[in-house]
């Protein structure tokens, strides 16, 4: 038994170490670990965004981390056994970003709703775009096959169709998650259908790409995508881009930490269900507070302080079945 | 007899039980499994918690698909030849047995008809290869896009669930027996299969000979085109299967899965001491090259390495690695004595 | 009743003709040379024979039968078995394996590997080839390799067994006992071809010959008692045999010098000087230590004790080095580490000068280049004289007169040479040998290594014996003869 | 002169300029480049769209970068190397610059920093090939993931931005020239002078005669060693290079900028005519095919292929493309054979 004094030791375990909206989560993981003090984090996530591998990851952070266990994954449905796994060895394990998958005894997912946050986006975009408007509206995917980004183009999609049904809507056409492939395959796109009134993404690169496309070609169209990665945000700052709809990533870094720093060093009940801790559209009113956020991991905690002193102080308002999370 | 005769005949090792035991280890390249071995030793010293059962079967657990792959990936190799589609391969059969059981077909017949699928993906390959008259490189690289867009667009881009977990398909081949995952135990057999099938048939004489002397090869009446369509035909068998088991253990398939698989194959089976150059390969080698790929990484996770310099140190790791390998591969050859012209 | 029949063979390659309607027929019992300067087409004619090359027109006859055979595995399959000149061998595979391509013998689905040694374990120990069956085939030496070639065609105790100047590469002991087991297959009925440059040879052994001239079949199976040397030469060549010019050299300035050299387990306080303007012969028995003499000139082999001297009194540290000091090496092997088979011969003459020296400036002209090869391949007298042919499609002896033309380019001040007319025919190497004398003439050091003991008599004007590892007689003037050197490496003493 | 010498000399091309140029174009290996026009002329046939001077002007600038790292693995794979690390010394030259410029340095120099850094790291590569004596594939396998991970580490895992656009660097550098991007003429210039390297240098025919035949190169006093440590200084310095040119197109740096690169280079190298056996190489075709790669994705944009199935999409017109080139250049074969070469 270690003294009641030893560090926690905990993990976040990640879908990959190289993209921005995974590295924001894994601030907020940090951020949380240090607020708390004394708590041993180990982050672990592939170079890559690689499913088996980071399976492999996390069932060795359960043996070395056995206070708990975060999880944010691209591909929960690989992790069934896995989590059994952790369960068997008690090791209390909160899903972040993407619902856990059925027949595990995970009970805790902490993320957005991705429907709603494409939702936000199409808000957004009809704001741009005056009633009875026609013409065409391109959808792009970074990457076909990722549920996440589906769920967000079906919200952004049936918006769209509902409330501007005088527009076609094009797509998804891949769009390439490596920077300079998805810059190619937009410039492409743009060319390709070279009447459209807006093109709308929903990762991270898109946004900067069609600012990029914007700025060479001279054109200006509607552009929009998802997830605020600083270069996304100088397009929104710059004008190229109307929105951004962020996930708030970090906060369901800091929030399952959090939970599980309490669980383990106050014997908190973990809560159950889908804590939805919500997504935030950046535009041109506030986009100069959100690149300030964004500046370092100090300002994010700052910035984010009274949202999660909000958000953990009334966890019910924030907590609804698994079964919902979408 | 002259005085070097002499000395070459009193290396002669006979028939004995020991020289067979020797050659067939120096063949099969033993550097590799103590490189490995050493590592999980130093990870061990210094991460006591590493060194459990438990930890060290969830890593052989999970080298399994890259070792399977990398097992074929020796042969082909062996026969100057890459096949780069075997990632997609996997990921395709996997799909496909998954969306077969999720339709309501017995599990088994699934499983049967993913493997089925993987030696016929190969045998694509093959015939590209030989009718448009291309490397398997380019071959490959070709398909590998097709066969993951198959992947992708049969399961509609989402991934497969609501499968049939109690099935014994899933219990077993996703279980435990004598104290290990079966998957481990059929990556032993196969490992054992393929070693034999390299080592003492001769389709794996063939195969090896036109590594080493394609001329040479043809000279003697073996068909190349042949034998390559074979060798294809099996990895595409060995990637259904891995497929197969990566389903009975994930319990479900994600179209992208196994993405990148091919690189790692290739190089668990380069480090494991199959060259590029052909005519030379061992199976053992290349399954514990992918052992090795695997503690490394699951060995890092202990060391709380800051996130953004993960990358790094995995290379870093891997350097070291290979390095040790190297090390004792190179004393092993100054043995063998240097010969002039 | 003929065991083989070759009627009316035709082959052309591209504008190329090999073979031009030629004739073979075999009697069994009978041990037949089939003769023929480099590039008559002899390798061609045995590979449409045993099914390697498809022959654009003529027939074949096994025994009674029309035969096509689609591959060599085929033919072997019927009893025509083939030693390739170019070794068909896998250098990663075993000793054993590479006896059996295509017909291992197997238990069920598995190869029988007792059952391999045992059918070569005999076959072995009759070509006197005493080596690890299960050694790697890469680490032999040429003639090992060669020894393990004539075994794989051994082994499948053939109707009619076709050998592709099968002791080119073998000492005299070597050769001697192949010839014996040639003649023992005779007496069994066994039809065999037999393929050299080695006249001595061909006299000794063979029953009847068949000569090739330009692709056409100029003596047709004469029985040997009917023909004379000179009739066989005339017939290859169509002259007469030019005679070498035969200058005694006179020692030049140039010197090389080994000074207590040694190697170990190989070469034991070795002392050798040679001058420029002759040319020195190394004999010795295989592992006498003689080849690695070569190696230690040309800093392939460090020494661990002694000194090597260079003209102009430098010290070969490796064997770049050596090369930029002037050095040039001549191998017998040519497929191995003389030549880039898929290269043409142009680029394979520049290998050395204008590439690793860089010695023809930072910008290379191809016309000059080809130009000056061509220049060269002219002076070895290559057959064609086409310098844009890929170097893998000449035949065996013009191949290794592209070596030569390679390391000539480089005007090296020491010339070695290990085995350096492997192959190469009558006609040309006696042009060869006059080749050498002047390189001798214009100053440089000449040492010469040579299986072909006719070869050091012919060429050298010091022959050189080790054994064991040690310098054990200079021989000179007169007593540079066949059966003195002969007996000097064996005995050790002159 | 015998009959066969009159034969084979009445088919020789002597030295004139015609025959010179035939033989230029055969080595450079104008199959791709047929394939190619033919592929933009079947999209521009379907899709009159695609044939617009801007559509193509953006293809071309869009492969400069593969195809500059295509260009320096033709150097590698001539010599029977392969170098995994090009997309990720791309990436980590690109980051460091930027990271540079942030800080206040003169974005010129920034520019000469990052292609210096590319040649260092080409030399990392080759110290660690020599001196642990492994395969360069291996070597660079690791050191692939140790840059990338340098490149993350570096920028803290965020995008760089905030870069001082206005400045000459990037509107030179990133700008056009004579109608065409001032990239597309830097990689016309590197496209020439390494096949100048390649055709006409003593290192060129080093390194094609390491590929062809290693031993014999070795015993005509050519240090393969030193010929590796050169060309892989070359490819990362190419891959600098690269590395700048993209950071003055896309005027901001993300870690993650040319993941993937690696593969895509050695294929557009093999599609382009430079087999994995070594011995041969050809600069020209590695650019093509690069160029044709783009061509394929660009291209297949115009069909509104659905997101789900573009990946099958574009392994299909790969297929297609090098089938093309296949057939192209079989019979350029054909006709080669016949003149007895
Ligand atoms: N595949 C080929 N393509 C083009 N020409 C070829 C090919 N094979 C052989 N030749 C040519 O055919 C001719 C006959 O060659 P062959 O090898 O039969 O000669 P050979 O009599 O065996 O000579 P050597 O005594 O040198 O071995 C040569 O001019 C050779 O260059
Ligand atoms: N220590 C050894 N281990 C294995 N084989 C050896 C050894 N020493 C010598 N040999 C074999 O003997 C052959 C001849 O050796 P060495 O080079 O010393 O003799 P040589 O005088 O050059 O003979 P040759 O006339 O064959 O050129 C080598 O090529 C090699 O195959
Ligand atoms: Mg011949
Ligand atoms: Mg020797």
């Amino acid at each position: 038994e270690p003294s009641a004094n030893a560090p926690l030791k905990m993990a976040f375990v990640y879908a990959t170490s190289t993209q921005n909206p995974f590295q924001e989560m894994a601030f907020g993981a940090k951020a949380a670990a240090s607020n708390a003090g004394n708590v041993d984090l180990a982050l672990s996530a592939p170079s890559q965004v690689d499913g088996p591998q980071e399976v492999q990851l996390f069932q060795s952070a359960i043996r070395n981390s056995k206070d708990g266990v975060a999880l944010e994954t691209l591909t929960p449905d690989l992790f069934v056994r896995p989590l059994n796994q952790a369960t068997d060895l008690g090791v209390p394990v909160v899903a972040v970003d993407t619902a856990p998958p059925a027949g595990t005894k995970v009970d805790l997912y902490i993320g957005n709703s991705n429907t709603e946050l494409g939702r936000m986006l199409g808000e957004e975009f009809v704001k741009q775009v005056p009633e009875g408007t026609t013409g065409e509206v391109v959808l792009g995917n970074a990457i076909p096959g990722l549920t996440l980004l589906q769920q967000r183009l079906d919200g952004m999609k049936s918006v769209i169709e509902a409330k501007r049904p005088g527009l076609r809507i094009s797509g998804p056409f891949d769009s390439g998650s490596e920077p300079t492939s998805n810059f190619n395959k937009w410039n492409d796109i743009v060319k390709a259908h070279p009447d459209a009134i807006g093109y709308l993404g929903v990762g991270a690169q898109d946004a900067v790409s069609l600012a990029l496309i914007q700025k060479n070609t001279g054109r200006k169209f509607l552009a929009g995508s998802c997830d605020p990665d600083i270069a996304a945000l100088q397009a929104v700052k710059d004008g190229y881009v109307f929105a951004l709809a962020s996930p708030e990533h970090w906060l369901k870094g800091y929030v399952a930490l959090s939970l599980l720093i309490e669980h383990k060093r106050n014997g908190k009940e973990l809560p159950k269900g889908w804590w939805n801790t919500g997504s935030l559209v950046v535009n041109a009113a506030n986009i100069d507070q959100i690149i300030a956020r964004q500046k370092d991991e100090d300002t994010r905690k700052a910035a984010f302080k009274a949202e999660t002193d909000k958000q953990l102080a009334d966890p019910s308002k924030y907590l609804k079945s698994i079964g919902d999370a979408n | 007899m002259t005085e070097v005769d002499r000395r070459v005949t009193t290396t002669r090792e006979g028939n004995s039980i020991v020289g067979f035991g020797r050659r067939v280890l120096r063949a099969e390249s033993s550097s590799v499994l103590i490189a490995t071995i050493v590592l999980v030793l130093v990870i061990g010293a210094l991460r006591p918690n590493f060194l459990t059962i438990g930890q060290l079967r969830d890593v052989l657990n999970n080298s399994v698909y890259v070792a399977l792959l990398a097992a074929g990936m020796a042969f082909l190799l062996a026969m100057r030849e890459i096949d780069l589609s075997v990632g997609a391969m996997f990921g395709l059969s996997l799909i496909t047995s998954a969306l077969l059981m999720r339709d309501g077909f017995d599990p088994w017949l699934a499983c049967a008809a993913g493997i089925v699928l993987g030696a016929i993906l190969g045998l694509a390959n093959a015939l590209v290869v030989q009718h448009i008259a291309i490397p398997a490189f380019v071959a490959t690289l070709a398909t590998m896009q097709l066969y993951r867009g198959l992947a992708v667009a049969l399961g509609d881009g989402q991934q497969v669930t609501g499968l049939p977990l109690e099935h014994s398909f899933f219990t077993v081949l996703g279980g435990d027996w004598l104290g290990l995952p079966v998957s481990v135990w059929i990556l032993i057999a196969v490992t054992a299969g393929l070693t034999v099938v390299l080592r003492f048939t001769p389709f794996g004489y063939r195969v090896r000979s036109i590594g080493s002397n394609p001329d040479a090869a043809a000279f003697s009446g073996i068909s190349i085109p042949r034998t390559r369509l074979y060798v294809l035909v099996l990895v595409g068998a060995i990637g259904g299967l891995a497929g197969v088991l990566g389903l009975a253990f994930f319990t479900s398939g994600d179209p992208n899965i196994g993405t990148g698989f091919e690189l790692q194959a290739i190089a668990a089976a380069v480090i494991g001491g199959t060259p590029l150059r052909g005519g030379v390969a061992t199976v053992v080698g290349a399954v514990f090259g992918a052992i090795l790929l695997g503690v490394v990484s699951s060995g890092l996770v202990y060391f709380s390495i800051p996130a953004n310099w993960s990358s790094f140190a995995t290379g870093l790791v891997v350097l070291l690695a290979v390095g040790v390998d190297s090390a004792l591969r190179s004393r092993q050859r100054a043995r063998e004595s240097m010969l002039g012209l | 009743m003929h065991a083989f029949t070759a009627h009316g063979i035709t082959k052309t390659y591209g504008g190329v003709t090999a073979l031009a309607g030629a004739d073979l027929t075999l009697r069994p019992g009978s041990v037949h040379a089939l003769l023929g300067e480099n590039g008559a087409g002899k390798s061609t004619l045995i590979k449409v024979i045993t099914g390697a090359v498809a022959p654009d027109a003529g027939t074949l006859r096994l025994a009674d039968a029309d035969v096509a055979f689609a591959s060599t595995a085929e033919a072997a399959a019927n009893g025509v078995a083939v030693v390739s000149q170019e070794l068909n061998l896998f250098p990663d595979l075993d000793v054993l394996a590479n006896l059996y391509p295509m017909r291992e013998p197997t238990r069920g689905p598995l190869l029988d590997r007792a059952e391999m040694l045992a059918k070569a374990l005999p076959v072995l120990d009759q070509l006197g080839l005493d080596i690890d069956p299960k050694a790697k085939l890469g680490s032999l030496s040429l003639a090992q390799r060669q020894l393990v070639e004539i075994a794989k065609a051994l082994i499948v105790q053939p109707r009619v067994l076709i050998l592709d100047e099968p002791t080119s590469a073998l000492d005299k002991d070597s050769s001697s006992r192949l010839l014996d087991i040639l003649r023992v297959l005779r007496d069994r009925q066994v039809a065999v071809v037999f393929v050299s440059h080695i006249l001595e040879e061909v006299m000794n052994l063979c029953d009847e010959i068949t000569v090739l001239r330009e692709g056409r079949t100029v003596i047709d199976a004469r029985p040997r008692a009917e023909l004379t040397i000179g009739d066989i030469v005339h017939a290859m060549l169509g002259k007469d045999l030019p005679v070498p010019v035969r200058t005694t050299g006179t020692p030049g300035a140039a010197k090389l010098e080994l000074r207590g050299v040694t190697v170990k387990d190989r070469l034991a306080d070795v002392d050798l000087a040679c001058s420029g303007g002759e040319i020195v012969g190394l004999a010795g028995l295989a592992g006498s230590g003689h080849t690695t003499a070569l190696e230690v000139i040309a800093g392939i082999r460090r020494p661990v004790r002694g000194s090597v001297t260079l003209p102009g009194g430098r010290r070969p540290r490796d064997f770049r080095s050596a090369i930029a000091a002037g050095v040039a090496l001549v191998s017998g092997d040519r497929r191995r580490v003389g030549l880039m088979l898929d290269k043409p011969v142009w680029e394979n003459i520049a290998q050395v000068r204008p590439v690793a020296l860089a010695a023809a400036g930072g910008l290379l002209r191809t016309g000059a280049l080809r130009e000056s090869a061509r220049a060269l391949a002219e002076r070895v007298r290559v057959q064609p004289p086409n310098v844009d042919v890929r170097a893998g499609l000449l035949s065996g002896g013009n191949q290794q007169k592209v070596v030569l033309a390679k390391w000539l380019a480089a005007d090296p001040s020491v010339l070695l040479l290990d085995d350096p007319t492997r192959g190469v025919d009558l006609g040309a190497r006696a042009e060869i040998h006059t080749l050498l004398r002047s390189v001798a003439d214009a100053g440089k050091v000449v040492v010469l290594c040579s299986t072909d003991l006719d070869e050091l008599v012919a060429a050298c004007d010091r022959v050189v014996v080790f054994h064991k590892g040690k310098v054990c007689a200079e021989l000179t003037g007169d007593r540079i003869d066949q059966h003195t050197i002969l007996s000097t490496m064996n005995t050790g003493v002159a």
